[in-house]
């Protein structure tokens, strides 16, 4: 009898987040025994992903795709060949189809979503924030958010704003494009605090952003322990940040996980179980979505699933 | 460097047309040879019909891009904005498409690809500034245009009779079929050749790559010819452009980052000069399909991802140094 | 000749570009203090032993000593070192650079690579020698082609170099400055150095060279002493057939009541034209005397639309031309052959045949679509008709020798028959045989109705084929004259009378 | 014709240095100066000492790398591995000064900037191969082995002797302190400036630029100039790569993405020529200090930046547009 084999097509494979989804695809396999997998560089671009998944179409080598997609709209287009050539598919990371917020498979044949609502994550960041704010007035707060210009990124922007809207005491004096990179995040925000000394807090989607943040207060001397800094995607080095009290939480992401029960789910699917379409990683890891200070000492043995 | 003489150094000592001289002038196609027997022999799948006309396929865009960039380029010129207007046009036909008439777009993206080529061809010629910064500056506005008027989201497009242009196949029996795309590819491509080579228009693109002046004092209209390359380049993107949106359903802003410099990439491997004056197309639809050889094999061969970077450089200085194999004094 | 005497020594020397052989058994001896001539026909592979002997060829077999010692594979850098430098046919400057950083380029005066002061007075001290009058800190860029030549040979110079190998140094310069180096070369010789003096002037090279080689067909014919060499001698074992010189015979002069074919009228341009006047009639042949600078090249370039018509009018056909640009002069019939073919004349990245072609794609053309039988069939009969070799269709210019490239621009423009034809030094570095051919080429032009209006720096050239003449001094016509009344001292005397009124400070 | 002191040639004609030739000459310098005063008026948090330090100091890397690369592109070449080699800088003085000792990382990363780009010089000129096909190559190589070497992740270095030369200030007096990395750069500014205006390698390299036949008979070693110009280009890179390191305590691969195109980017718009022989450093530097104060004006402003680009390049339109009027005939 032939292995299963599975092809993981990463958005990017040198990218630390979709490294440990990888890791967890690994890991999946061997626990079933009997399952090949590979893994796809997509380089950030919608079109070479595309290209890999007709490649995998016409080379006939895979019985399933595991996708982190760059262009969740685009590539549908091309999964829904690879569903009816037979192959069976998995996304993780974002959901694929024409909504980021439909969970329930929007490409006919797909088989299971491994992702987490992005609405759901920027409006429990913006929760803190307006926690924090209580009984400030103004509280002035600066969103780092990735780019604009990416869909992800603008929901979770427009969802930000959009829930500290009705609390008339907190001010969003400023946004800027942090890129994923603490270099630009460390110029952008070093220009922002020159326009706006006086900030209460930083609501960032990404911890990579913090990082250029921290250093641009610090190097500003400005203290950072009054400020409330809040990130997104639980890598280690933000865990250690916020053990440090410098950072002061992060939204979760489970990377390993995501790939893991995407793997696992696809090689199930393939035995013939039933499996379920839509799997939300945060649910399972039964860490609050949001984790700070005191829930990290709560629980010293906790590891992130990524390193950054 | 405003002498012409610098740009065309005295001919250094050469021996006769030997394999050294076969190999300096076909080299890209050594190796593309090579390629094909390397991976023939890796992989099973390799050496498909289907897999073939995948490799084409997915290449389109950049065949044509590349096809055009290269009258841009042996006229002297360069052109950055080739992306960009590639986003454009994604974002316009997407929108053309939803709202106006699907077959409208497919006609409307080449048509605003020209116009915008012809904005660049324009300002460089007004201001006698070299198109690598005029075009490096357009395509940051064109880009800029693209992101705002979406607001930087998406327009999926899924209507059936758009979806022809990229994801129509003719059969052509025999259990061969071929994309549109492909067939439109050919067509452009064929358009673009017998332009460079049989017409006045291709001669005066030649000269006034190779020496303006010159060509400026026998009368040819070297703006206007330089326009003209530049609104090729832009008709090209926008038709590379619409082809793609018309694949994936789906029209966004940021469609055809870095096409511009796989394009550059592309046709200055298959050896047309940077300096202009010289290069043929055959040379960059070499270089094209060596890049997508080289992408195709990674994706059917089983290798780890980190290597495709390296291998690619590797190739590429290569075919540079086999190239130049021949030129030894 | 013993051997310590000898400068150079070439011995067997042989050369194969492509699988042609362009030198074969190259042997000759240049005594050291003398001034050595190499003459031949285009392409006879003067310049390509020159390049030999300076560094920049490698021989494929045979042997090369400077002094004794030999060198046979060494480059342009090691040739430097030893002590020979060399002026190419084909000018190399930097063109962004100033006159003095390209006289004493890779030769700064410098401690440890730092740079000191004492070019500008090194320059003064060359410019004593030389006398050329040249701007030192101008941007070479800028310099008319007989200054950017004067900066080459300043260059050369400069080298202190014991062989001094010119490849045609002379080719843009008008009588009175290719004087002012045969002094300079006197003065060199009298300092020791040897002088290697290619040139398709032979009057120039009997007045001032000691021996001569003389090369047909990549072979040595012979090498002697010019004591014994007449110019009939010369030019009969360049060609290896007796030949005769002479100037063929002009076409009528049209009447003065035929209307012209280009009339000027009191123009002026930017680039420093004030008060032109001339006509020139159809079938008629118009010289332009001047020294160089006073202004010819900016006639013709305003003539064919090159440069802005600031004031005055322009009639072509008695039509007026405001605004005239290039491709307006082009439809309306003039051809320009312009002075510097590599910089103005030839797209050296194509072959000949796309070269001929370019001024006339119309005429062989149908809807823009080139007809290839048409193109070939034509630049066929020009390559016979001005001898070019490499006789190929699509051979490549880029590596034709300075001649034959000088051939294939001309035949740009005679390809098809213009109304009005500029010649702009056309016959600038050919050889006697091709020089006769292509006066016979305009002379036949003009019995054929074509207007000429002729520019060159022989002036002998200018005198014997055209029927009137205007002379020119800066920027100015100041005289026309019936060509037949003028001789050659005439015209100087006149030229040089002329411009010492208007600046008489130049005279003392 | 025996006077021959009787020569007074035609003088050419030459305009006064008029307004036109000023423009034309500091098209970009008038740019900046008009965008100091909007910007100025605009915010008050613009003009301070404390922020126009910190422009200086963002754009560290970028001044330093476009300085090197000046070079570069007056001797005829194009570089477009900075990016890379500040990638493979990056990862290891990170390495270094985690394994081995931060002030070794500090030397050590200029060092392997300087090998890299001697390697991009060598085979640039050993297989006579334009630089721009070599130098994209090689820049696939290098990042390549930056990504394989550290499998793709991330090296933190919190080590407080290391962050000396990125985020170390040297007190002037006044409350105004200026960056460890501020002045680096400016010595290394001057260092190129000098041996460009004031050195035989400097004349070279605009030599080699602007006529390599007229520099090669000359007796100059264009290959070795050449070689150098790379030498430079890569050293500049592993500078700014350690200097970044340093800043933000962390090593990556992709570090420098894009740098190259920046870095090009401003040494054009600064006015240097593409095309080699021409040029100035302080060209180059006036160019970065456009790009960056476009990005200071837009993060201070608080201007959607979805302008940004846009903007940015109808900035470049607009000086390009500026240096051409001077070019009127
Ligand atoms: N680099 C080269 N490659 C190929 N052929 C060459 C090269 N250099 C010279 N030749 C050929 O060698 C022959 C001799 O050329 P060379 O330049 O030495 O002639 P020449 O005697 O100087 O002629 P002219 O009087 O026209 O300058 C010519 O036929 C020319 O085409
Ligand atoms: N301002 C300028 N900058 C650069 N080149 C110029 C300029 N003006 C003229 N030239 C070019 O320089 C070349 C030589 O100029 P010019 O005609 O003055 O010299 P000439 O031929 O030696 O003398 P004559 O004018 O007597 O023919 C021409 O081809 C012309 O195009
Ligand atoms: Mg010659
Ligand atoms: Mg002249």
């Amino acid at each position: 009898q032939d292995p299963i084999r599975l092809a993981f097509l990463a958005a990017s494979s040198q990218n630390g987040y979709n490294d440990a989804t990888w890791q967890g695809v690994q890991a999946a396999a061997a626990e079933a025994g009997d399952v090949q997998v590979e893994i796809f560089d997509g380089e950030f671009n919608a079109a070479t992903q595309y290209a890999q998944v007709e490649d995998i179409i016409a080379g006939g080598r895979f019985d399933g795709i595991i996708v982190a997609p760059n262009d969740t709209v685009g590539i549908a287009t091309a999964l829904e060949e690879a569903t009816k050539a037979g192959l069976l598919v998995a996304s993780v990371l974002f959901p694929v189809g024409p909504s980021l917020t439909t969970m329930t498979p929007q490409v006919p044949g797909l088989t299971v979503t491994v992702a987490s609502d992005p609405t759901i994550g920027a409006t429990a960041q913006a929760n803190e924030v307006i926690k924090f704010c209580e009984g400030k007035d103004p509280c002035n707060v600066v969103i780092m958010i990735g780019q604009l210009q990416f869909p992800f990124d603008n929901l979770r922007y427009q969802t930000m704003v959009d829930t500290l809207k009705p609390h008339a005491n907190i001010k969003v004096v400023a946004t800027g494009e942090g890129s994923y990179s603490p270099d630009a995040s460390l110029t952008a925000f070093q220009d922002i605090i020159q326009a706006n000394p006086k900030i209460d807090a930083v609501l960032s989607n990404a911890d990579q952003h913090l990082l250029g943040v921290e250093i641009a207060l610090n190097d500003a001397g400005i203290p950072i322990e009054p400020i409330y800094l809040i990130g997104g995607g639980l890598n280690a080095i933000t865990v250690d940040k916020i053990k440090e009290g410098i950072f002061d939480a992060t939204l979760s992401g489970y990377p390993r996980s995501e790939g893991y029960y995407a793997a696992q789910t696809l090689i199930k699917a393939k035995k013939g179980e039933t499996v379920p379409n839509f799997i939300d990683p945060a649910d399972l890891a039964k860490n609050p979505l949001v984790v700070d200070k005191a829930w990290l000492d709560a629980n010293p043995d906790f590891k992130a699933e990524w390193e950054g | 460097m405003t002498d012409a003489t610098a740009k065309a150094p005295m001919a250094r000592q050469r021996r006769g047309w030997s394999i050294a001289d076969i190999v300096r002038e076909y080299g890209v196609l050594l190796i593309i040879v090579l390629l094909l027997v390397v991976l023939t022999l890796l992989s099973d799948s390799f050496l498909t019909p289907r897999n073939l006309l995948n490799i084409l396929n997915q290449s389109t865009p950049l065949f044509i891009v590349s096809c055009a960039l290269t009258l841009v380029i042996i006229g002297g010129g360069f052109d950055l904005s080739t992306g960009a207007i590639f986003g454009v046009a994604a974002v316009s036909a997407a929108w053309i498409a939803l709202n106006v008439d699907p077959y409208l777009a497919m006609v409307a993206a080449p048509l605003i690809g020209i116009v915008l080529g012809t904005i660049n061809g324009v300002i460089i010629t007004a201001f006698n500034v070299h198109s690598f910064l005029v075009t490096l500056a357009t395509s940051l506005v064109y880009r800029g245009m693209a992101i705002l008027v979406t607001n930087g989201k998406l327009i999926p497009v899924r209507i059936d009779e758009f979806a022809w242009l990229g994801r129509q196949k003719l059969d052509l029996g025999g259990g061969v079929a071929v994309n549109v795309a492909v067939i439109v590819m050919l067509v452009f491509m064929a358009l673009i050749m017998f332009i460079l080579n049989r017409t006045t228009l291709g001669r005066a693109i030649y000269a006034v790559g190779g020496n303006e002046e010159a060509a400026l004092l026998s009368g040819i209209r070297t703006n206007l010819v330089k326009i003209i390359t530049f609104a090729f380049s832009g008709g090209a993107a926008g038709l590379a452009g619409v082809i793609t949106v018309s694949r994936l359903s789906m029209g966004e802003p940021q469609a055809g980052t870095g096409l511009e410099f796989e394009a550059i990439a592309a046709v200055i491997l298959g050896g047309t000069s940077i300096m202009g004056g010289a290069g043929a197309i055959w040379r960059s639809m070499a270089g094209v399909l060596l890049l997508a050889l080289i992408g195709n094999g990674f994706n059917i061969l089983n290798v780890n991802p980190f290597f495709k970077d390296l291998t690619t450089g590797v190739i590429i200085v290569l075919a540079v140094a086999l190239a130049a194999a021949g030129n030894r004094r | 000749m013993s051997p310590d005497e000898r400068a150079v020594s070439v011995r067997g020397v042989a050369k194969s570009f492509g699988g042609t052989r362009i030198l074969s058994d190259i042997s000759l001896d240049i005594a050291a203090g003398t001034v050595h001539a190499l003459v031949g026909e285009n392409g006879a592979g003067k310049s390509s032993l020159g390049k030999i002997i300076g560094g920049y060829y490698t021989p494929d077999e045979g042997e090369v000593s400077i002094f004794g010692k030999v060198v046979t594979r060494y480059s342009p850098r090691e040739a430097l070192g030893v002590g020979v430098a060399m002026i190419h046919q084909e000018l190399q400057l930097a063109p962004e650079l100033n006159v003095v950083q390209n006289v004493f380029l890779g030769r700064e005066s410098n401690r440890y690579g730092v740079l000191v002061k004492g070019d500008l007075e090194r320059f003064a001290a060359l410019e004593k020698t030389c006398n050329f009058g040249i701007d030192p800190l101008a941007k070479v860029a800028r310099l008319r082609l007989a200054e950017r030549q004067k900066v080459e040979i300043m260059r050369a110079i400069a080298r202190d170099a014991r062989v001094i190998i010119m490849d045609e140094p002379t080719s843009s310069l008008t009588e009175d400055e290719a004087d002012r180096l045969h002094e300079v070369i006197r003065l060199l010789k009298a300092q020791g150095k040897t002088v290697i003096y290619v040139s398709h002037f032979l009057d120039h090279i009997i007045a001032n060279c000691d021996n001569v080689t003389v090369m047909r067909d990549g072979h040595v014919v012979r090498t002697a002493p010019i004591a014994g060499e007449s110019k009939k001698s010369l030019v009969d074992s360049m060609l290896g057939q007796t030949s005769d010189i002479l100037w063929p015979e002009l076409p009528p002069a049209p009447d003065v009541s035929v209307p012209a074919v280009a009339e000027l009228r009191n123009v002026a341009t930017s680039t420093g034209l004030s008060n032109i006047s001339l006509v020139v009639r159809p079938g008629e042949i118009v010289g332009l005397v001047g020294l160089v600078g006073s202004g010819r090249t900016e006639v013709a370039r305003a003539m064919f639309g090159a440069d802005p018509i600031r004031s005055g009018e322009y009639y072509i056909d008695g039509k007026l031309q405001p605004r005239i640009k290039v491709m307006d002069a082009v439809a309306q019939g003039v051809a320009l052959v312009p002075e510097d073919r590599r910089k103005q004349g030839l797209v050296l990245t194509q072959t000949v045949r796309p070269n001929i072609s370019l001024g006339t794609l119309d005429a062989i053309s149908r809807g823009g679509i080139i007809s290839r039988s048409r193109e070939v069939q034509r630049v066929k009969e020009m390559i016979a008709h001005f001898g070019i070799v490499p006789g190929q269709v699509d051979g490549r210019v880029l590596r034709y020798s300075g001649g034959n490239q000088q051939k294939v621009l001309l035949s740009k423009w005679a390809v098809a028959r213009p109304k009005l034809l500029i010649l702009d030094e056309p016959s600038r570095g050919v050889d006697i045989g091709a020089r006769q051919r292509i006066h016979q080429f305009i002379v036949e032009t003009a019995r054929q109705g074509v207007g000429i209006l002729l520019i060159s720096s022989e002036l002998e050239e200018v005198i014997n084929l055209s029927h009137r003449s205007y002379l020119l001094s800066d920027g100015r016509i100041f005289a026309e004259e019936p060509s037949s009344s003028l001789t050659v001292e005439s015209a100087l005397h006149r030229v040089f009378l002329e411009q010492n009124q208007e600046h008489p400070e130049a005279a003392a």
